[in-house]
């Protein structure tokens, strides 16, 4: 069977792998790429641990083909601390409590970024239903609200209310 | 046995700080190492086949087309292991992750393959031909029991089965004390019904996973991710007659677990097929092989009579338990006997237990195992008394409220235990007065668990800089690493960055149980405070020779080696970091150590507050409010003993609502997937308010009591009273789905 | 099995046509990267149809719009004065799945994929949308109701794939709305729903009411005859009320792991209760706002 | 003598009583002179058992001390999750 050969750019890095026409996203960029950090929970798109921005948008890399993503932009949660400096979410996260295991951390972590990017100033309500896709079976959500709901606040103090 | 008084909340320094979790970092982003994120050089992707049929004798394997294709490099069956005594127990937990004579349930694995690539191996499964004959099945409680029954397997029962059962009758047990009969004649009322609740499953959102090598020579590698590496060990090597020592197991990152990674699944196959085609052998389970094939809890059918006074005394209180934990025996249903009705002081009580065989998933410990099926029961018959009565439920549970010197239903008599200050707490909290609308109501219950210890090491190393290293032996599954470095810190009287705890494998430490039994901050950190107390006590000895003055001469305070007596002198107090520093020239590497098989870990209270709006159209339920409250003991990071208390209740509120298996008559499994087995989402939730309570457990150094079960008991009960008072209809049968509520409103109209 | 992505609706149908065969069309992936997974199906040929010209466009046409076949969700509800213009079939494709699901998720792929639960289907029926289909013959035209023709299956022939959803023009005061029942507050497949689509006159009295029930049937059910009991009539309880039985007794569902008969057919009749006043109110609040 | 309560079902496996009545100053002792003075309890107690002293569960140490005024209680072998 021919592998087809697919470039894109993963948290800004211009990459290139081949894959089968029936690999997802989600598998080359923990078997090829070396990305573990996003997390298969069940390939059916029903828990969210694998989700990754693609081009802009939040998707679950499990349903996504990695054939579909040639000249994509990615961003996983590899990319979301830049150099050594943690990410608003990724600090909120750790000061409210807001992960018991973590397996799902990551998953919540770039849904909630790409929240924040287009509600600066959500409700509980709006978190609540953003994040719904995403499962968490440690923490009752409690505190992970928090710690989003606390990192809008910070990032509207930071980067005025207009920030993206 | 040492005598010990805890330390009151005051003194300490770090101990119940809200420190950042020190794994944090990793975590956030995406470094963690879980079960299914490390890869081997040349290694192999081995999956499982698994028939879809609840009960069938295998008549036959044929794998002969599957080892033909490229690509494949070893399958397994049963036949392939070591026979070992089929009553060992660990014989059991290899038939289950894979079958021998029998496919016992819907999903039971009987073959596996090991292959370069997933594709491969997926693609020589269907190559494997399997001759069956389908079998008679049972699935609910009730036909199980049955005489004449189909029974699942021949030969399991104990000595003291009453008759009139069928042989999946496997074990009975009872409980109880007092004159039942007297107390019901004394009663003004007396209610029994019966309560069912479904299987449901702890649903870690991490598959299992693990990663095996194992040589030719007899020696091997696991990684995996599991509650208990130690206890993977001994499985696996009884499994494969190794000595201990050969196979190293490596606890990867948990992504949860709640009890139902305590045992393994996958982690003998994947050794096997490694033993056999001299690769390492990555396994990684689906979610629908989750659903179908490791967890989940049992499921009851519990029949409950209370007698009551009008003023709210309970007079007499009996329960009949039968709890189904699928093909192979367990003790779920001892503890279900046993904590039903442990948080009242009764004159007359009497439980009973039975459990069946059923073809179904194989039981996992779930969260305080046992207990919220019975206590369910109870509370829900207590909640109807109370109305009956119309006694306010609070007042009614802190009447009959055990208490110190209150000899319990299961036997002991309770020492100091905190449930009626926790009942006074919910009492006090302004949920309990606020105004509810239509459609509303608010529902209570108290909740139980044991709490365990159990065997731990810990060894603590100071560094000749002056840090310390905890090396300890159980899975972080909820931010314990914090706590122990909380603990060591504060009994060094170090600042915390000082401290670092890791994880150790099966070969750098004494064994340590399974992470369960909500024992590890009061296992663990007891190990780790009497580690650190041995350190100091070579510390001071230390900074004796440095000052020439006997070694009773010194004692450790805050952080620091002071002279004290009469004559020892007055030099300039010693840090740990000045000893240490100089410890190679004082005698060596100074470090503690610890080993107990610890008791003590005392039982736990919680009571939970719930309002809810029930839709009278759709009969839909939603949580509009929630309050936990624990007797939490000594909450070491209080944000993590919270996450315990939200996390343990959002798992009840799934459990009262809509998780359950589904099965079809033909004994399948229909849900075994995240989309319709229904946990609880985000936006299905208010925020959970958390009480700790903090009534030192005076069987540990700091006061910590076990903290992460007692939090799943509550919430069914809780939950089903608030639904029958918000509809004035008595639910019996979890979950409360709106299908079931929604007919009980039609029928009532 | 075979990935394709074609810069052109011709080379779709041509590989389509020459494909023996699974051939399925990815637009969002979202059912048919699942049902691969799952085993209930191996397609021989994907065709990704994303870089087709137009096909990610929404369009204003003849005062309604033109959806192309791969708008996600969150393309449409976000696209400026669609959600105002139908907030029925809005709240139907809002629905599909998580904001992850949102980001892919399409009309086409919704209608195609032809579950009796799916949500938008009832929605876009009650409008009367209708689907623009290209294939070896050049391109038709039906109505959405007319594609999906039994639990998976639907009524495009070999060599066909829709190119795009047309929201027809409406009247003055209009308006829609979509209700489905989920035990879950998200991610869960409609047990039941109704999606209701209403025209009034000045003086709010009816000038035409759709009612469409999903999963309560293998197809969606189009309520016949609402309109003569209706029309010109002032929305009451009393005419609620019959409209609801109506919708309760023209249910044929089936009891499976979602929901039971019994509940569905009651349920049916409340979320079309709901729809309606929803959808009224909806209507009504137009007239005000032009009275205004 | 310690007198050791036992759960209810084991009753008749032994002397029909509430209470057995064994020589022992730990866990061990009581335990091992139940399963020698009662057989009908040994398959139990081969099974595993844990046992209550003054209201704290051990739940297998053996040399845990027991006096002969302490309350004692059989309790079936404790688990966790």
């Amino acid at each position: 069977m021919k592998k087809l050969h697919v470039n894109v750019s993963v948290n800004n890095n211009d990459l290139e792998f081949l894959c089968n026409p029936e690999d997802t996203l989600l598998d080359v960029l923990r078997n090829d790429l070396n990305l573990t950090g996003t997390k298969e929970g069940c390939s059916t798109g029903d828990c969210g641990a694998c989700s990754v921005i693609l081009d802009k948008k939040l998707v679950c890399s499990c349903l996504v083909l990695a054939a579909e993503v040639d000249g994509s932009d990615i961003d996983t949660i590899e990319g979301m601390a830049e150099e050594n400096k943690l990410h608003v979410l990724q600090e909120k996260f750790l000061e409210h409590a807001a992960l018991q295991c973590g397996i799902c951390t990551p998953g919540i972590l770039i849904a909630a970024k790409s929240l924040l990017e287009k509600n600066q100033n959500p409700t509980e309500k709006e978190v609540r239903y953003w994040l719904a896709g995403n499962l968490c079976r440690c923490t009752g959500y409690d505190k992970i609200i928090r710690a989003v709901l606390d990192a809008a606040r910070e990032m509207r103090k930071d980067y005025g209310p207009n920030y993206s | 046995m040492d005598q010990i008084t805890p330390k009151t909340t005051k003194e300490f320094k770090i101990v119940g700080t809200r420190p950042l979790r020190p794994d944090g970092i990793d975590k956030v982003t995406g470094k963690a190492m879980y079960g299914a994120d490390l890869y081997a050089p040349n290694m192999l992707y081995g999956c499982l086949l698994r028939i879809n049929e609840p009960h069938a004798f295998i008549e036959s394997i044929d794998t002969s087309n599957a080892e033909q294709l490229s690509g494949v490099k070893s399958i397994v069956t049963f036949k392939d292991f070591i026979k070992i005594n089929p009553d060992n127990k660990n014989n059991q937990i290899l038939e289950n992750c894979i079958a021998n004579e029998k496919v016992l349930y819907d999903g039971h694995a009987v073959a596996a393959v090991a292959a370069v690539d997933l594709s491969t191996a997926k693609k020589a499964l269907k190559l494997v031909k399997i001759k069956y004959k389908k079998l008679p099945f049972v699935i609910t409680i009730e036909d199980a029991m049955k005489i004449g029954a189909p029974v699942v397997a021949i030969g399991k029962k104990n000595e003291n089965i009453p008759d009139g059962y069928s042989d999946n009758v496997i074990q009975y047990c009872s409980f109880g004390h007092g004159n039942l009969e007297e107390g019901f004649k004394a009663a003004h009322k007396v209610i029994k019904r019966t309560f069912k609740t479904p299987s449901v499953h702890q649903g870690y959102i991490e598959p299992h996973a693990c990663l095996a090598s194992m040589s030719n020579d007899g020696k091997a590698d696991l990684w995996c991710c599991t509650q208990g590496h130690f206890n993977v060990r001994s499985i696996c090597s009884s499994i494969f007659k190794m000595d201990n020592s050969q196979l190293k197991v490596t606890a990867s990152e948990i992504g949860g677990g709640f009890g139902g990674k305590t045992t393994v699944f996958i982690e003998p196959i994947a050794l096997a097929l490694s033993q056999k085609s001299g690769h390492p052998v990555k396994m990684v389970m689906s979610r629908e092989d989750v659903f179908k094939a490791t967890g989940p809890t049992v499921s009851s059918l519990v029949d409950v009579e209370v007698g009551m006074k009008k003023t709210g005394k309970i007079t007499a209180a009996r329960a009949i338990i039968r709890y189904e934990g699928g093909a192979f025996p367990n003790e779920t249903y001892e503890l279900g006997a046993q904590s039903a009705f442990a948080a009242y002081d009764l004159d007359a009580v009497k439980t009973e237990a039975f459990n069946v065989l059923t073809n179904r998933p194989t039981q996992a410990a779930y969260r305080a195992p046992g207990a919220p099926q019975s206590i369910y029961a109870v509370e829900s018959v207590i909640d109807e008394l109370c109305q009956f009565f119309n006694q306010d439920p609070l007042y009614v549970r802190i009447l009959n409220a055990a208490k110190k010197g209150t000899k319990s239903s299961y036997g002991p008599t309770f020492d100091d235990i905190g449930l009626k200050a926790t009942l006074e707490a919910a009492k006090n909290h302004p949920h309990y007065t606020s105004p509810l609308k239509e459609n509303q109501g608010r529902g209570i219950s108290c909740g139980f668990w044991f709490n365990f210890g159990g065997n731990t090491c810990v060894s603590l190393n100071i560094n000749f800089d002056g840090t310390v290293g905890v090396v300890e032996g159980n899975p972080d599954i909820g931010g314990s690493r914090s706590s122990i470095s909380q603990m060591a810190a504060e009994e060094l009287g170090i600042s915390l960055d000082k401290v670092k705890t890791v994880i150790a494998d099966t070969n750098s430490l004494g064994h340590n149980d399974v992470t369960d039994g909500s024992r590890v901050t009061f296992s663990v950190g007891l190990a780790t405070i009497k580690a650190a107390k041995a350190a100091k006590k070579e510390l001071c000895k230390r900074a004796s020779k440095l000052w020439g003055i006997d070694e009773d001469a010194v004692i450790w305070k805050d952080g620091y080696a002071h002279p004290a007596g009469a004559n020892a002198g007055n030099q300039e107090p010693l840090s740990l970091e000045d000893i240490a520093k100089v410890s190679s020239q004082t005698g060596g590497p100074i470090a503690g150590h610890y080993e107990v098989n610890a008791d003590g870990a005392g039982v736990s209270f919680g009571v939970h507050l719930v309002d809810i709006e029930t839709d009278m159209e759709t009969g839909h339920s939603k949580i509009i409010r929630y309050t936990v409250f624990q007797d939490a003991g000594k909450a070491i990071h209080p944000s993590y003993v919270e996450g315990q208390m939200q996390g343990g209740s959002v798992q009840g509120i799934g459990w009262a609502l809509n998780e359950e298996y589904i099965y079809s008559s033909d004994g399948k499994l229909q849900n075994p997937g995240f989309l319709d087995y229904r946990i609880p989402v985000a936006s299905d939730l208010p925020m959970i308010d958390p009480v700790i309570l903090e009534i030192p457990n005076p069987g540990h150094p700091y006061g910590v009591r076990g903290v992460g079960e007692t939090s799943i008991v509550p919430p069914l009960a809780a939950i089903n009273n608030a639904v029958s008072r918000a509809t004035g209809i008595r639910f019996t049968e979890l979950p409360l789905s709106p299908p079931r509520v929604l007919k009980a409103i039609l029928n009532k109209q | 099995m075979i990935f394709a992505k074609p810069n052109s609706e011709q080379e779709v149908v041509s590989l389509l046509k020459e494909t023996q065969g699974i051939t399925r069309i990815l637009g969002g992936g979202t059912d048919v990267l699942v049902q691969m997974k799952s085993g209930v199906t191996d397609p021989d040929l994907i065709v990704d149809i994303k870089n087709i010209p137009g096909i990610r466009e929404i369009k204003k046409v003849n005062g309604g719009y033109e959806i192309g076949a791969a708008v996600s969700g969150s393309e449409f509800n976000n696209y400026p004065g669609l959600k105002e213009f139908t907030p029925g079939i809005a709240e139907a494709f809002d629905l599909i799945g998580s904001s992850q699901i949102q980001g892919r998720c399409t009309l086409a792929g919704n209608i195609c994929n032809a579950s009796p639960a799916a949500d938008t289907t009832p929605a876009l029926s009650v409008s009367k949308c209708r689907v623009k289909i290209v294939g070896p013959n050049g391109l038709r035209e039906d109505l959405v109701s007319n594609i999906p023709i039994g639990p998976g299956k639907n009524s495009l022939k070999k060599g066909e794939f829709i190119k795009s959803i047309i929201i027809p023009k409406r009247p003055l005061y209009s308006s829609d709305s979509y209700i489905r029942f989920t035990p879950r507050s998200e991610m869960d497949i409609a047990v039941v729903s109704a999606a209701c689509f209403i025209t009034l006159n000045q003086e709010k009295l009816i000038k035409e009411l759709n009612i469409s029930l999903g999963a309560v049937a293998p197809l969606v059910v189009n309520i016949k005859g609402i309109n003569e009991l209706v029309m010109n009539k002032n929305l009451n309880d009393n005419l609620i009320s019959q409209i609801s039985l109506i919708c309760s007794s023209s249910c044929d569902p089936i009891d499976d792991k979602r929901g039971t008969i019994e509940f569905r057919s009651h349920v049916a009749g409340v979320l079309a209760k709901r729809s309606i006043i929803l959808a009224h109110s909806r209507a009504g609040e137009k007239i005000e706002k032009i009275a205004r | 003598m310690v007198k050791v309560k036992i759960w209810g079902s084991l009753k008749n496996l032994a002397d029909g009583s509430d209470y057995v009545s064994v020589t022992g100053s730990n866990f061990k002792e009581v335990i091992d002179n139940i399963s020698l003075k009662y057989p009908g309890l040994k398959p139990q107690i081969t099974r595993g058992v844990s046992l209550a002293v003054d209201g704290k569960i051990y739940k297998e140490s053996w040399f845990t001390p027991i006096n002969e005024d302490s309350e004692v209680v059989l309790m079936p072998y404790m688990q966790g999750g």
